[in-house]
């Protein structure tokens, strides 16, 4: 979907995939924001169809009433009219606890990805010495650890759905079914992966990527090109584009000054 | 010295008092909230060397104090700085080029190994690290942490869960404590004997607090201690681990304070640009770093109209409707 | 139930739907302070029996609900009521008589139970214990423990650092988490969906209610949603943990609640001497308990200038020059 | 020290205990205390000699300013104008921590002490069937075992100076030299016993508590009587009666309605 697609559908990649991830949060969940496009989604699903959604933020924000576009997880946006402004041991205690974690759907991105949802967030090349760096984990780690439910955001690029990660940073399904049970971690793991150009989830049994939806205009020919690993592509339908009403409250309402829609 | 009534120094004296080259230290803040930048830039200025920094996600301090050349060894969950810098240029070239050794652990971990530190314990459990490379991959060799006695043994060890199914899990991740030589926060409102205010999120200044050796607290506003102890809900920090007060006002700028000002976005961007190209942050440091004396002539550096649209809306706590392009 | 928009209910149904025979309980409060009275009482009412009862130093509340004939475990660190009772009398009466079982930890060991179990972490390590009958004494035998799968294996599990000689702590005891059935405490201010505000000392009850798979709050007063996020540095528990919201003003006399009112000092120790002889406190239990259909009628018993005289003074948060002989 | 000797002396026993401990309490000192006259003592040493002590308890309050005496940790009296109100967590690490916990000194009160100054406050008799049972631990164990010196209240009988403890609820000595180290506590311990008859302490080199001073009136041998192990009397001095400062300090400003001194 190139500037052409953009401007003859009337929306941009950016807009779709937000929307696309704000229709995966069901209302009443509770939502961890990472920054950028997943605070958006996060927004946008709270004010399109799930008012009920708390969001909340590694830095111990609990249920921020976002006026404007936070530009980070620790940006003074997200403490105003919280339930409890507390700390970062309060935030990743509520996702570690028995009771609250398993109500928590993160929303996460990555440099790479594996067949299994595993992501990398810290180097390419050999660790010790890397070709690039990254950030590194953050609470991505910690929340791919302690939730249910997690959806993941990526550009969809070859070198970033690989075969085999360079560094393992949060752990998806592992390394297929009773994976995350083997190692010690509870049985929830990566639900949906986001991209510029479909939707893709895991299958029930063996815990592979498979690709569940394209955006209009791209086909499961292009997205397999795309991808380092061999996709399962026949369940692959056509994701409805946004609708008016999602892309005005979107545009209006969450990015005015498209600080993260660019 | 953390008995004293009255511990209110300098910037300059706290930091030529307690932050000695390969010394271990941590700051607090968050990416772009709350970094103790007043005491960074001095720490810059005084050119200290071979720090060992312990971060979970103090994105602008950390960078700085990276690209000044002031850190060997870093501890580090994440150095990145929002919208303003996905991965932090400085930190990310000094990582490529192999001038600084990374440890990495998730921001959970790091802010247990604060906690730990500061109850006293040698470590903490959790659940965060299991089947990761964060387990796997030391930055610290193992032959480095035996022979540096600063060091932990280990980076982490996993261990079967001693109460067996208890609580549904079967293995934890222990992570060592820090104690670090210095901890460095900056607060809205501190007293001359050093309690202490944070308004909003604490993040894990707290926690790293108590867990250092030797606590610096910068802050906005010198108040009275019965002002304080008027309000004690509201207080973190008791008196009893503080060495040093520097009030200093701005002097989280360009980061942001909640209810005092907001983050500089412009400076974060120009920050950004500079820090790609070697010459233009080579010319960043002299003119903007190096060049003004004191934290006073570094914030005289820009425009006072531009500072104004910085202070917080009373209501929201931020700079509401800020161009923040 | 925890998503709901309004959890306020009666403390008649908060208990008779949360609080079941047999179930592993705990309250909030400490000794003379804060304690969960409205609900202590109506689970006398309601004549629950067979409770595993959950305290750190929870004096009055533990006491009653033991004297009741509630309770048949009891994990705790401390039954004494302060100057109303060095040791609580009919806790010491059922221990020697046989009529409870008890497992004995020191305040912190329990606080970081309740810590561990709001963590969601299987146990925290601490050097408490080390050397002590605490470790070697075992209130629950191995085999009772081994039998009940709401019982951890162990009472206590002491290791060697893994981490060696870091932080000159050679050995630690680890202590299991504590994930009560049900939590109740008792706070100044809630809002209909739950979050919670507590003024001055949180005690463990913080820690107590996230610990808990469900999670009871009376409180003084019902605020609106508003009042509490003008000002989130005040609040404690958000509403996620929260299953039900109790209003009942007076709920935690005859014990205080700071900046409400103070502790009854007649009524404690009234209370100790009924308690040290079996019919008056039969009869107390009859005429003061059971007799009252809810707390407003309880309270009725007391005279009206008399629970006055205990309004906290705004100053200082208690009833300040109350006659307390 | 009957009634006729206190109304002669013109001070009470409890008023001597009070004061006696309150000498031990250096200025610039953080005071861990616990219910009743521990309370009182750390008031009085503030009043009197040690204006920058600080007053903490394992409640969470830090620095109370004890308008009245507080009948209970937990009493609303010691969350007035502290430094911060936190709770048992934050309090119990304070003593932990390896930066505070060596400046905090604890005073507690036990129903039995042996020689090593080890403390029994949980029962009497089996544990499992107990003869008395007393309130517990509470936080006298945590605090015996984390900070770096602690002053016991005792009062003087031989059943509660025994040979051997029924049950050991806080670490003093252990058994003797290098006891605390071998069990993997930190250096310090218990410093000085203060009962209605005189002041004890502990020997350098042995650990073994030994008799320091007696109250006027009060002699060694009267002391020994009412101790179930042998006290090394030699160092015996007579301590110094309270004074009219200290008694008018406790009297007026600290215990006025008489709550602890009875």
């Amino acid at each position: 979907m190139g500037k052409k697609e953009e401007k003859e559908n009337g929306y941009s990649r950016r807009e779709m995939m937000t929307i696309a991830a704000a229709r995966e949060i069901n209302d009443g969940e509770i939502v961890f924001c990472g920054t950028g496009i997943s605070m958006l989604a996060a927004m946008a699903a709270k004010n399109i169809s799930a008012p009920q959604s708390t969001i909340f933020f590694e830095t111990g924000a609990i249920d921020s009433r976002l006026e404007e576009v936070p530009l980070a997880v620790a940006d003074s946006r997200v403490m105003h009219a919280t339930a409890v402004n507390g700390g970062l041991a309060e935030a990743f205690a509520t996702m570690q606890n028995r009771f609250t974690g398993n109500r928590v759907v993160g929303i996460l991105g990555a440099a790479q990805i594996d067949i299994y949802g595993n992501l990398n967030s810290t180097a390419i090349g050999d660790y010790h010495n890397p070709d690039v760096r990254f950030s590194g984990s953050g609470g991505a780690c910690d929340v791919a650890s302690f939730v249910n439910r997690t959806i993941i955001f990526m550009q969809h690029e070859k070198r970033k759905f690989v075969e085999k990660l360079d560094y393992l940073t949060s752990p998806g399904w592992i390394d297929g079914p009773g994976g995350r049970e083997r190692i010690g971690l509870g049985p929830g793991g990566p639900e949906t992966v986001i991209t510029d150009l479909g939707v893709l989830r895991f299958a029930r049994e063996s815990k592979k990527m498979y690709l569940a939806a394209c955006y209009p205009g791209v086909t499961p020919e292009e997205i397999q090109l795309n991808t380092g690993f061999a996709l399962d592509l026949k369940q692959a339908e056509v994701f409805p584009p946004p609708t008016n009403n999602e892309l005005e409250i979107l545009r209006e309402r969450c990015d005015p000054q498209r600080l993260i829609l660019g | 010295m953390k008995s004293s009534q009255n511990k209110v120094t300098t910037i300059a004296a706290a930091i030529a008092l307690l932050v000695k080259d390969n010394c271990h230290l941590s700051i607090g803040g968050f990416t772009i909230n709350r970094n103790p930048m007043a005491a960074v830039y001095e720490i810059i200025r005084q050119q200290k060397r071979g720090l060992h920094l312990y971060a979970h996600s103090n994105g602008q301090g950390v960078d700085e104090l990276v690209g000044a050349g002031c850190v060997t060894r870093l501890e580090i969950a994440y150095a990145g700085n929002g919208r303003f810098a996905p991965t932090c240029v400085r930190f990310r070239r000094a990582v490529e080029k192999g001038e600084i050794i990374v440890e990495d652990y998730s921001n959970y971990q790091m802010t247990l190994r604060f906690m730990a530190g500061a109850m006293g314990l040698p470590f903490l459990p959790t659940r965060s690290g299991l089947g990761t490379d964060i387990i796997k991959n030391w930055g610290f060799s193992k032959e480095l942490r035996k022979n540096d006695e600063t060091l932990p043994d280990h980076k982490l060890v996993t261990i079967d869960n001693p109460f067996d199914s208890w609580c549904d899990s079967p293995k934890l991740v222990l992570v060592p404590a820090i104690n670090p030589d210095v901890t460095i926060i900056h607060v809205q409102q501190a007293d001359r004997r050093g309690n202490a205010r944070i308004q909003g999120l604490t993040f894990a200044d707290v926690e790293q607090a108590k867990a250092a050796r030797h606590l610096i607290i910068t802050c906005e506003e010198l108040v009275e201690e019965e002002f304080l102890k008027r309000d004690p809900d509201r207080n973190q920090i008791p008196f009893l681990h503080v060495d040093t007060v520097v009030p200093i006002a701005w002097g989280a700028y360009p980061t942001a304070c909640y209810r005092y000002y907001d983050y500089d976005p412009r400076y974060l961007n120009n920050y950004r640009q500079a820090a790609e190209d070697e010459n233009d942050y080579q010319s960043y440091l002299d003119k903007k770093i190096m060049g003004p004396a004191n934290h006073l002539e570094f914030l005289a550096l820009s425009n006072e109209k531009h500072l104004e649209s910085l202070v917080a809306d009373p209501e929201t706590g931020y700079a509401t409707g800020l161009e923040r392009r």
